[in-house]
């Protein structure tokens, strides 16, 4: 599956998908987008890349624990929903303002951290189950 | 009390991700997983013990108004299913622990065991139909990894199988949720129910109310949905095929118990004729299948459709008695075949083998291993003093009570069967001169399967206790503006 | 419209089921894809109510019309669905992968070793 | 604590812990098991006492159990139960006692006694029960304590068979009795028993088919024709056993019942013909099928049945002779006929065999055996002094006068003649060839006289016979005028004058003719033999209970598995086809049934744009192509087409979010299905029929079809606001969303998305453990 023009551009594409579902991660309250959205593309983005560029360069670069991503998302879900029971019920969303240094009035959505999580499940698991296949189709051949 | 129930999701998920998470420290992570366990049925008691009262609890999620959060609710018949459970899977997980050799293999079991016990959980306590689907998905997803977890041709096979036929149930599932929706614009079970009683039961509204009745029909094994049961529960490895026999195959029960009772009381009177009839094709098909088995866990997996058959014979007539007698065997039903799966799986152990041919004599190679096996046998094929006897009896009586007579009369006609494939099987297994040599056990295995098998002695001598209590459950569902005012008053 | 979104959703159903009912496992699982998306499909369909926008509301604040816009609730659980049947999917393909190497052949026919 | 629990609930306590000092101390096991009939004896005493001293009045004792749904256990003291509880618990004591000499010390003692201990207590709860339910429960455990007691050597083949046919039997006929009363329960509305017999036209309100079900149980526990089959193969059982439950007690449970019943039901149109219909049948073909016995506990179980079906007959004629006299001979009957079992024990004890052929000349070998087994049989066959002579002429008295329906009394005397005649024979027979002729072959171990401690419990039983002969005053009013009084229901009088000798009457001279053609009979018994031999070879042809039997149960083994196979054959299409094809017809009924009304399905095709039908044509043009392509990468690819295709449509459906997490999805899915099978090796086509690809096509059709009429209609009935309405008004101002899509998945409805990722991560998981866990996975085949 390797092909130069590929191998070229795929970097760039990679930056350029990454760059992108931060914005939809980011954007998702307002704009079409989220932590799914967000996670399939960066999801995405790593398996077109994996694909492109040396089956062993792949998964030098991006041999990510990925276990641990999405149980780490998981947890940050999770934890986000007790943070609501907290304050009187199960995923009860909370907004903070903060005041910060040289950004100014920041708004953070307890919905939002919960959404982050989503999107480092999706990214863990989707790509848990590609590099495990990957692994497996390596063994075969 | 109302805030304290989502606990049955979040303690199983956090626990889960924990497991999986310290995984290759062994010892901590079993020593973790039984305390969740234990903590889990601590509060399933609790929570049993509060609703006592007729209280329903009700949990907003995000403190939404009610109907637009997801609210989760639990009445008495959540929290009976809650404590059965947590118990069955709690036994199972202490069978486990000494009964899986295989090191390595533990690693996922622990983790995949709590989340498949959060999705019964939230199964359980939701009161929202489309967090059911979901719940549900949380559940056989954990089954799916479970269910083949040694991945011998065998396991593989019927693990392909159980998910192919589980993912039709699925795509049912969602298209009853949107044929409500469209209908009724809300997913909120009891929000339902007040638009759906407004509406009446119009065709399509029958025609809705069926494909739930399919929908839930596969996991309650009801024919002809009940194809994936017999291999799922006797090649699966023996903790789960316990608690798929114990809980999980409930699970579906008590989803068409909720729609028979709250969502669509008026479009299931009109299924009714329909129902019992595949109800008695259950029973049926059940009876049958276990004739020429030669699998112990072969043959309790029929038994367990047979008996589904009769449980959901109990919910189909519709009656308070008939509620009254489908939960008392249910939980009877749970404890017992359970139990007899993990002796099961003892005898598995002990020889080997879970092959009759390849076993006899037992009786005075293993006495009490047999003894606890007589038990199970004695009441599943409904003979007194055991629970099975009364699950039975109520049935029938309520059958009768109702005018169902041809009905019940087949349902009862059928024991015969059932009584000579239990006797069959007992005398093959603890009779004769076959078998070879029996190995040692260890005590947790002993233990856990006595624990369960308790229940079939406690809760046919003590049949009054649980029927008493059987019946307040049912008194509470024939009801459905309980549940209904608890929800809107509350949320 | 409506009309046209059943019959979509029919000709997927059939075709799953056709699918399905094939003897190769490729066959099976793709049946089972494509029985996702037709139920995917229901449940957007089940919302849908004559025109309207996109269910993102404007900044301006003031009473909202919610009639202007298309039901977001099914929109919501179609995303949930999706990312089940995803998941399934990907399962699914994982065990197809296994059965057709263990049994070192994809016809359904031939894996029946759990008969009866 | 009452008696009447004493009596029932101590054999239960002794046998829980009884095994426990049986495999402790095997040498004195039966005198650790002797205690609990002794106390139920001694409770009974009290309590026969305590009702005498009451003036005989009936009493009950009740236990609630589950009262919301009718179960109690439940016991009534009456005549009845006072006789048949003596009969059960002094004999339990007898047999305990003989079973002491019978089994080796290595014999499974525990479980022997334990089990014993606990039918005597199942036996006597079916006496004394009250309530239906609580009868039906005791019946029951007399059941599964007998399949226990028959499959005691356990490692025996016929000990198994015996036990399956007997539980099959008498727990099915158990099953519709238990039919039979919850519906008379629920017609009475009265579940007790000394209230149903104080119901005066209870009878009349009973349908025949709970008539049925009823006598059904009492039938196949008393092993009446045709259900007699099970209890031959029950003489596996070792033989005090046989004589305890297949000759005096558990048998006669059906005759109990029917005694019980008789107040109740007696006065249906139907008892007389089917309990007298039962009791002649099984009379007649157990006196036929004893005569071909070779196996002398062959021979006593069918010369049981046979007079089973005597006393059945009696109790289904009616009226007070019948039953008294049914009564006593009931009595006369369990003495005699255990003393005689107890015999064929010692004799297989010291033999080593039961075959009659084998065995000859006991008389001599074995003189007090002989002795007693002489008298148990004359008691039977009605020879003065014994008690079976008084029975014997009081039965024939009855037949003189029968006080029951029909114009049939022309029949009864020469119906009691017959019956007394084959008794005669079949006794003489029992005692002929063992006793009294040379053996035909050579028995296994030279026989002589048991030690005298095996000799006392026959022994015992025999005297009680010669006693009620000798001196019947000391029973007849005390025990048995009360229980014929009880069966008799509606406060009865019953006085009894029996005496050995009263005179040359008509009674006297039907004894002499039974005698007489007994004897002639006898002496020619080998033409008897080729007769009966040639009505064999007929009837070996009719489908004999025994063969039905067998085939029924061969075919629930065998027959089964074929029927199995058409649902359950493994193959996953099969599958899918039932579960595709019956919701679908399912839902065609109601579809056909029901009253749809005007405007169900929307008219015309409003809001459809050109765009719609193009997107609409691309993704079923795709899904057909994913259906039609042979190729995998181009099915595979077709797939990913109508994915793309109805993102395209979830765009045209206002659902940004959707179409870009369709997109997302679908591309992963592409790769991840081009992952497993790009590599995977193309295996050989398998061509599929046209005619099952048009079913298939067929079933697929209908399927899709339904959806698409179910779909429409429902987009077509919008009668509700959706909550949706909420989310649209309150995602700004309170979540603080725009995109009301985002806020339901992470805010209004969290707890689902919470639950998605579960899955999520648990897919993840599973797959791990699939890698990482399972290892190597080559191909097996």
């Amino acid at each position: 599956m390797r092909s130069l023009i590929l191998q070229t551009i795929a970097p760039v594409v990679l930056h350029l998908t990454l760059l992108f579902s931060m914005f939809l991660l980011i954007y998702g309250h307002n704009q079409p987008g989220g932590g799914f959205i967000a996670g399939l593309m960066t999801a995405v983005g790593i398996v077109l890349q994996w694909i492109a560029v040396d089956e062993e360069e792949g998964r030098r670069r991006f041999n990510w624990p990925y276990e641990r991503i999405f149980l780490a998302g998981l947890a940050l879900s999770t934890l986000t929903g007790v943070w609501g029971y907290i304050k009187g019920a199960y995923l009860k969303s909370s907004i903070y303002r903060f005041e910060l240094p040289f950004i100014g009035d920041v708004e953070l959505f307890t919905a939002f951290l919960f959404d982050v999580g989503v999107y480092g499940v999706v990214v863990g698991v989707v790509m848990c189950i590609f590099t495990n296949l990957c692994e497996e189709e390596a063994k075969d051949s | 009390m109302n805030a304290f129930f989502p606990m049955f999701v979040v303690l199983p998920l956090a626990v889960g991700t924990f497991l999986f998470l310290v995984r290759k420290n062994r010892a901590l992570q079993e020593s973790v997983s039984l305390i969740a366990l234990l903590a889990n049925l601590i509060f399933a008691g609790v929570l049993l013990h509060a609703t006592a009262d007729g209280t329903i609890f009700v949990h907003r999620m995000g403190l939404w108004p009610f109907p637009y959060a997801i609210v989760l609710a639990a009445d008495r018949l959540a929290a009976t299913l809650l404590f059965l459970s947590s118990s069955i899977v709690g036994a199972c997980a202490v069978f486990a622990r000494s009964y899986l050799t295989d090191e390595q293999r533990k690693e996922a079991f622990h983790p995949l065991l709590h989340f498949l016990l959060m999705g019964m959980q939230g199964c359980f306590i939701t009161g929202d139909l489309f967090n059911l689907f979901v719940f549900f998905e949380v559940m056989l997803m954990s089954t799916y990894a479970l269910l083949g977890f040694y991945y011998n041709l065998d396991q593989l096979e019927m693990a392909f199988k159980y998910t192919c036929l589980n993912l039709i149930a699925s795509a049912l599932f969602l298209l009853g949720v949107s044929l409500l929706y469209a209908q009724v614009g809300t997913v909120n079970m009891a929000d339902l129910a007040v638009k759906i009683k407004l509406l009446g039961p119009t065709p399509l509204m029958v025609v809705t109310a069926l494909v739930f009745v399919f929908v839930f029909s596969v996991k309650a094994a009801i024919f002809p949905m009940h194809l994936w049961l017999p291999s799922a529960h006797s090649i699966s490895p023996t903790p789960i095929s316990a608690i798929l026999a114990g809980v999980l195959v409930k699970v579906g029960i008590y989803s068409i118990i909720r729609c028979a009772t709250l969502i669509f009381p008026a479009a299931f009177l009109i299924l009714q004729p329909g129902l019992i009839l595949l109800c008695l094709l259950t029973i049926a098909m059940g009876a049958l299948g276990t004739l020429p088995q030669t699998s112990i866990k072969r043959i309790l997996a029929y038994s367990t459709i047979n008996q589904l058959g009769y449980i959901a014979f109990g919910v189909a007539l519709l009656s308070q008695a008939g509620l009254a007698a489908a939960v008392f065997y249910i939980v009877g039903h749970a404890y017992l075949k359970s139990a007899m799966l993990l002796g099961a799986g003892l005898n598995q152990k002990l020889t080997g083998t879970v092959d009759l041919e390849e076993m006899g004599g037992m009786m005075g190679k293993a006495p009490f291993a047999s003894l606890l096996m007589l038990v199970g046998f004695l009441s599943l094929a409904g003979f007194p003093p055991f629970t099975g006897f009364f699950a039975k009896l109520f049935v029938l009586q309520a059958g009768f009570a109702q005018g169902a007579i041809l009905a019940t009369g087949v349902a009862l006609g059928f024991g015969v069967i059932s009584l000579y494939y239990n006797f069959t099987t007992y005398q093959r297994y603890a009779w004769g001169t076959g078998g070879g040599e029996v190995g040692a056990a260890g005590a947790g295995i002993y233990g856990s399967v006595a624990f369960l098998s308790a229940f079939a002695v406690i809760f046919g001598i003590g049949a009054y206790w649980l029927f008493e209590w059987a019946q307040l459950v049912a008194a509470q569902l024939t009801n459905p503006e309980l549940y209904i005012a608890a929800m809107r008053d509350l949320g | 419209m409506v009309w046209i979104l059943a019959m979509i959703i029919g000709v997927l159903v059939t075709v799953a089921s056709y699918l399905i009912m094939q003897r190769r496992i490729i066959q099976v699982v793709l049946g089972m894809a494509v029985l996702s998306h037709a139920a995917n499909l229901m449940i957007v369909a089940s919302g849908w109510v004559g025109d309207g926008k996109a269910p993102i509301v404007p900044k301006t604040g003031g009473p909202l019309d919610p009639f202007a816009y298309v039901d977001p609730l099914p929109q919501a659980m179609v995303l949930t669905a999706i990312v089940i049947s995803l998941a399934v999917t990907a399962f699914l393909l994982v065990l197809a992968f296994f059965t057709y190497r263990k049994f070192g052949t994809d016809d359904i026919d031939e894996i029946r070793r759990l008969k009866g | 604590m009452d008696n009447t629990f004493i009596i029932v609930f101590f054999p239960f306590a002794a046998a829980l812990i009884i095994p426990w000092f049986a495999e402790r101390f095997r040498k004195h096991a039966a005198w650790f098991a002797m205690v609990a009939p002794v106390v139920s004896t001694w409770a009974l005493f009290n309590l026969y006492s305590e009702w005498a001293a009451g003036g005989r009045q009936t009493f009950t004792r009740a236990i609630a159990w589950v009262p919301a749904a009718n179960v109690e256990i439940s016991f009534m003291v009456d005549g009845l139960s006072l006789m048949w509880g003596l009969l059960v618990a002094g004999m339990g004591a007898l047999i305990v006692l003989y079973s002491h000499w019978y089994l080796h010390e290595h014999e499974a003692l525990g479980r022997y006694y334990g089990f014993l201990i606990a039918f005597m207590g199942s036996m006597l709860g079916v006496v004394f029960s009250d309530h239906l339910i609580s009868l039906f429960i005791f019946w029951e455990l007399t059941s599964i304590t007998s399949f226990f007691l028959i499959g005691f050597w356990s490692d025996r083949d016929a000990s198994n068979y015996g036990a399956t046919k007997a539980i099959l039997i008498t727990g099915s006929g158990g099953l519709a009795m238990l039919g039979g009363f919850l519906l008379l329960g629920d017609v009475a509305g009265e579940w007790r028993l000394s209230e149903l017999v104080l119901m005066p036209d209870i009878a009349s309100q009973v349908s025949l088919g709970v008539f049925l079900l009823i006598i059904l149980g009492a039938a196949t526990k008393s092993a009446q024709w045709p259900f007699h089959i099970w209890l031959p193969n029950a003489m596996e059982a070792p033989t005090p056993i046989s004589a305890f439950l297949h000759s005096a007690t558990m048998v006669k449970a059906g005759i109990y019942l029917l005694s019980r019943f008789y107040p109740i039901l007696g006065a249906h149109p139907a008892w007389g013909y089917v309990v007298t219909g039962f009791g002649m049948t099984t009379m007649i073909a157990g006196g036929l099928l004893s005569l071909r016995a070779y196996d002398l506990k062959a021979i006593l179980a069918y010369g049981t049945i046979s007079q089973l079906g005597l006393i059945v007959t009696f109790l289904g004629y009616g009226g007070k002779g019948a039953i008294i006299g049914a009564t006593l001979h009931l009595y006369n009957h369990a003495a005699a006929k255990a003393a005689m079992f107890m015999t064929v024990g010692i004799i297989d004890h010291e033999a080593g065999t039961r075959d009659v052929r084998l065995l000859g000349n006991l008389k001599k070998l074995m003189p007090k055996t002989h002795v007693l087994a002489v008298i148990a049989a004359l008691s039977l066959i009605g020879i003065p002094p014994m008690g079976g002579f008084i029975t014997k002429e009081m039965l024939y008295e009855v037949s003189l006068h029968p006080g029951g329906p029909g114009n049939w009394s022309w029949f009864w005397p020469y119906l009691t003649v017959f019956a007394g005649v084959f008794t005669a024979l079949y006794h003489l027979r029992f005692l002929s060839e063992p006793y009294w002729q040379a053996a035909e072959g050579e028995a296994p171990k030279h026989p002589h006289d048991p030690p005298m401690g095996m000799l006392a419990a026959p022994a015992i039983l025999v005297l009680l016979a010669l006693a009620f002969g000798l001196a019947p005053g000391l029973i007849e009013n005390a025990i048995v005028a009360p229980a014929a009084s009880a069966t008799l229901g509606g406060g009865a009088k019953v006085e009894l004058h029996l005496a050995l000798w009263h005179g040359v009457n008509l009674p006297l001279i039907m004894s002499v003719i039974t005698m007489a053609l007994g004897l002639a009979l006898y002496f020619g018994f080998a033409h008897v033999k080729t007769v009966l031999d040639a009505c064999a070879r007929i009837w070996g042809k009719a489908p004999a209970p025994d063969r039905i039997y067998d085939g029924f149960v061969n075919w629930l083994r065998n027959g089964t598995w074929e029927i199995l196979l058409l649902i359950q054959d493994g193959n996953l299409r099969r599958y899918m086809r039932w579960m595709f094809v019956l919701p679908t017809i399912a839902v065609l009924y109601l579809v056909w049934r029901m009253e749809w009304g005007a405007n169900v399905f929307p008219k015309g095709f409003a809001g459809a744009s050109f765009l719609l039908v193009v997107i609409a044509l691309m993704i079923a043009g795709a899904a057909l192509a994913t259906a039609l392509f042979r190729r995998r990468v181009p099915a595979i690819l077709a797939l990913g087409t109508m994915g793309y295709g109805i993102a395209g449509l979830f765009l045209l459906l206002k659902a940004p979010d959707l179409a870009l997490t369709q997109i997302m999805v679908e591309s992963a899915s592409v790769v991840l299905f081009l992952l497993v099978f790009y590599y995977l090796p193309e295996l050989k086509p398998v061509p599929s029929s046209a005619a099952k690809k048009i079913r298939d096509w067929g079933i697929a059709i209908g399927l899709g079809v339904c959806t698409t009429l179910v779909m429409a209609a429902a987009m077509n009935t919008h009668k509700f606001r959706t909550i949706a309405d909420y989310f649209m008004r309150t995602s700004k101002p309170v979540a603080g969303f725009k995109n009301v899509v985002n806020a339901i998945i992470v805010d209004y409805r969290g707890y689902d998305t919470l639950g998605e990722i579960t899955v999520l991560v648990i897919a993840g998981i599973a797959v791990y453990a699939l890698m990482r866990l399972v290892g190597e996975m080559k191909c097996d085949h």
